[in-house]
């Protein structure tokens, strides 16, 4: 294990340290590193909490910030947070508008979510919440509600922060954001595993020149393991499972992501994105907005995802709208 | 004797008593198809919940089981922490009002610290989980209390009932948690989760003085 | 070799084709993907041109756009481009202010610059230069004109593209921008190698345990070999360099990076960090900006480097003025 | 003879038609401790430089120079491309105001490829390169021109001298360029760039019918 650590169970709380020491803008509350909560609440403004486990960055927690959400709760890496941490944070960024819990489908986290949230009531504070669920590879269609939540998140992130930025009441904001998820999927490809720092090996292998499509994000098995393909078969693979789950029309748009799981290039991200591009241009469906970088991450895993968006006129101007964390930031166009 | 808010602090006294005894052996059994930490995280949870009532004593069994319920949330937020700290949370919500635990409020208590637990964890009977342990516990202080039966009777009976219903966990195959992975192989073995469920209703019934 | 491509020798051209599509911020002249340069140009300002080898993304292109720089040759991985692109860029770029040369002291580079400036003098065209040379492992003190460019060179570029976005003339932006350099300093420490596409193995190899502080971002030979050791003691060991260099007084302030050579996760930069601003803080040095992340990588290379500029009243608005390009995002403060 | 702007487009058509010729032997010269890309990029360089003075007619010495070592360092980019192209660009700067290339003018025109190249690469003599020729030839033209010896005298003494030299670069190290990492293994080899050299000025002594 070739990693820049202290000792392995200090992981987390050394990296939320380094965090917090960076970022003035976020701060912790309840004596506990653990629960991260924006410096800057906005009175009367849904509030919106997310969280998971660590080892994803900029998941979970760089998403908190301007535009965007309002609490994430920290847990190790790849576990939950406690009902405990949640109910802190949620306690910290309700503003009387209640609060949207925001965040994947594992679960751990669904457990702990939905615990937290019935503290929270006992509390006189109001929750919904949204899973995000986006990785087609992790079901058929017909059973979404089993698929794992991976980097399309962000867009639902992203939905959510604008519409709570705009001061809609906390049915509004969920009503969005479900629309967000109903039009999200990401299809990934993972290269390499990577190795939890306490555990200290890699939990599966793969061969030299194999590649795993549609691998999760804590190595959940995917669909197919195969001989790395070049880029543009890789993508084609990849898009095709895309399109068959909604109709992309000529005349429609999106928004993209392709998202590095950690070691992999942002030169690679580019050329996945070149073929991207002709994919879409050849459906006549226009990308009103594409993100590349590092979204969702798996520590040193080497492979990437691509997430697309199916933006409708109400969704596009929440995308739109500008956002800014420390981990991400976007110019309002 | 009888159970209020008074005697609480007692109980949850007990249930910490006895996980710490317990501990190495739940590490073991949990160990055998999971990751062991089942001993240390019940330990804690228990100790919490006793600590807080301690702490501060609770006005109304209530909210005994809420303040209860609420530390082992903020001490084990592992899988079964998260699921006790349900059960207790849902249960103070079907003592709403009662002074004095009788063997119908008793029955009302564990039916809904059965179904939180259900709703959390959404596991399916058969699915060898702690549910498996906890519904036919539930069902058998539901039919005590029908029959008349004093708190003590009927959590002697539950407690029988979640003996036999444990040894039955040994036949079912883990779909949940860490012991899924297992698959086959958690077969023959009792249910971790569900040694947990069967230690609560034993001292509860030692409690009831049964 | 496990890479997302097509032919190792379309790596550059479809990488750059991927930008395009994705950024129409920025664009080419001259019929060359090589020749990058931003869609929007401003009259009247100093242009800054940029330039150096592929594989280095964020590096070089990347700091193209609005309050940085204003164009960049691209070349092959690892490679300069030629003097005929950078010229090409400069005519562009050139917007009767003259135009800044601004890269890192590479001996490819340095001709193919010098050349295209001498070829720009002949279109009347005022060209000056600043070489990035802040890499302290690469030559002692006393001989840093021999010292290696690697991502000090961002804070080059943001003074630079400060400086020249207010207007100032050439020689002011030039006296600003050698004094960001007479300040900067880095130090890199590398845990694997990567992998030029074209040669499709590694250069070099590190053993299962082993890092080499100081290494240079082509896999230049660095000053120790050693087995990993704790990230402080191996923060300890880079900042003690850099302490060395220069005087550090209690009250000043620094800005820094800490960089991603490629492969490491985000994690561990905040824990770098994290002990990084113990360290300044023992010394009463307060840091005014921080950016982590990835800015200057050698593809999937695992490492980090620590980046300083030494900050005085002249530099730090400089620094804290925004910026915006596809790649790099600083809302001012 | 004597050479004016019109027939710079003849020079340039015999240095490409003998790097066409010398391809392979420049690429196996450079192969051995480099990269075998000489053969390729001066082939390329001057063929480009030579269509470049055929498309439009240079109106002076020093525009066809000029127009020259723009073309090379557009086609090719490698360091001795980038060399050669500043040769002649500073070649040509020299050449400012000169209509006829006389044995003066020549002479100042080496000196001035020399220095640009030597400026250019910061190498030293003796560092085994291109300067390693190109010093001794543009000394060699510089002493003709002093004692009154007509061009094509002074390119053929000048020609003598680089080839001595080339031989000579046979006994340094390299300290330069992808050569300079095979060190001691780069001795009893002649230098390649040194050999362009030697070509460039083999071919003007031919030009002016020496
Ligand atoms: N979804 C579920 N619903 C109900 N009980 C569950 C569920 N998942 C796991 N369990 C119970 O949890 C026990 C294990 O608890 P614990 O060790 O805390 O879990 P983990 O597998 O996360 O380590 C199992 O023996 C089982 O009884
Ligand atoms: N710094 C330098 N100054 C002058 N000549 C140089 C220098 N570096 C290399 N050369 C010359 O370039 C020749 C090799 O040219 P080329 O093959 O284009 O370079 P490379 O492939 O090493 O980049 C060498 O034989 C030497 O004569
Ligand atoms: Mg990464
Ligand atoms: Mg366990
Ligand atoms: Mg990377
Ligand atoms: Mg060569």
């Amino acid at each position: 294990m070739k990693k820049f650590l202290n000792k392995p169970e200090d992981f987390v709380e050394e990296m939320l340290e380094g965090i917090y020491a960076a970022h003035p803008e976020v701060t912790h509350v309840a004596d506990d590193l653990h629960c991260f909560v924006t410096a800057n609440p906005v009175p009367g403004k849904v509030g919106i909490v997310t969280g998971g486990g660590s080892g994803h960055l900029p998941l979970f927690l760089g998403y908190v910030g301007d535009g965007m959400l309002d609490g994430a709760g920290v847990g190790g890496v790849f576990q939950s947070p406690s009902s405990d941490q949640i109910l802190e944070v949620t306690k910290h960024v309700d503003q009387g508008a209640g609060v949207l819990y925001l965040y994947g489908n594992y679960s751990g986290d669904i457990m702990n979510f939905d615990l937290a949230g019935e503290l929270a009531e006992v509390d006189d504070i109001e929750t919904a919440t949204v899973v995000g669920n986006d990785d087609v590879a992790s079901s058929k269609p017909g059973e979404e509600h089993k698929r794992r939540g991976v980097a399309g998140i962000v867009f639902l992130y992203k939905v959510a922060g604008a519409a709570a930025a705009e001061m809609k009441p906390l049915a509004e904001v969920v009503r969005l954001t479900e629309k967000a998820k109903a039009r999200t999927r990401t299809m990934g490809v993972a290269l390499t595993p990577c190795i939890v720092p306490e555990v200290g090996k890699p939990s599966f292998t793969l061969g030299e020149d194999e590649m795993e499509i549609g691998m999760g994000i804590h190595g959940e098995p995917g669909i197919t393991r195969k001989t790395l393909e070049p880029a543009d078969a890789v993508v084609d693979e990849m898009l095709e499972r895309i399109f068959a789950e909604q109709d992309y029309a000529a005349g429609d748009e999106v928004a993209i992501i392709v998202n590095g799981l950690g070691a992999t290039p942002m030169e690679e991200l580019y050329i996945f994105y070149r073929r991207i591009s002709q994919l879409f241009a050849e459906r006549n469906v226009s990308v009103a907005q594409v993100w590349i970088g590092e979204f969702a991450t798996s520590m040193e895993m080497a492979g990437a995802s691509i997430s697309v968006l199916h933006l409708d006129d109400e969704l596009k101007p929440l995308i739109a709208r500008g956002a800014t964390t420390p981990f991400f930031k976007h110019i309002a166009k | 004797m009888t159970m209020d808010a008074k005697a609480l602090p007692d109980l949850f006294n007990r249930y910490r008593d006895r996980f710490a005894a317990e501990k190495q052996a739940l590490i073991e059994l949990d160990g055998k198809v999971g990751d062991s930490d089942l001993g240390l995280t019940m330990a804690k949870g228990f100790t919490a919940a006793a600590a807080a009532l301690e702490e501060k004593a609770p006005e109304t069994l209530a909210d005994g089981m809420k303040t209860a319920g609420a530390a082992i949330a903020k001490a084990a937020p592992s899988t079964m922490g998260t699921l006790m700290a349900t059960g207790f949370l849902r249960g103070a919500k079907a003592l709403d009002g009662v002074d004095v635990m009788d063997t119908a409020a008793l029955a009302d208590f564990w039916a809904a610290f059965r179904d939180g637990i259900a709703q959390r964890g959404k596991a399916q009977l058969g699915d060898k989980t702690v549910l498996d342990v906890l519904h036919p516990m539930a069902e058998t202080i539901a039919a005590q209390a029908q029959a008349g039966a004093s708190p003590a009777e009927a959590s002697r009976a539950a407690a029988q009932a979640a003996k036999e219903a444990l040894e039955a966990t040994k036949d079912m195959e883990a779909q949940h948690g860490k012991a899924a992975a297992f698959g086959e192989k958690s077969k023959g073995i009792q249910d971790a989760g569900g040694t947990v469920a069967c230690i609560l209703i034993e001292e509860t019934s030692a409690a009831f003085g049964a």
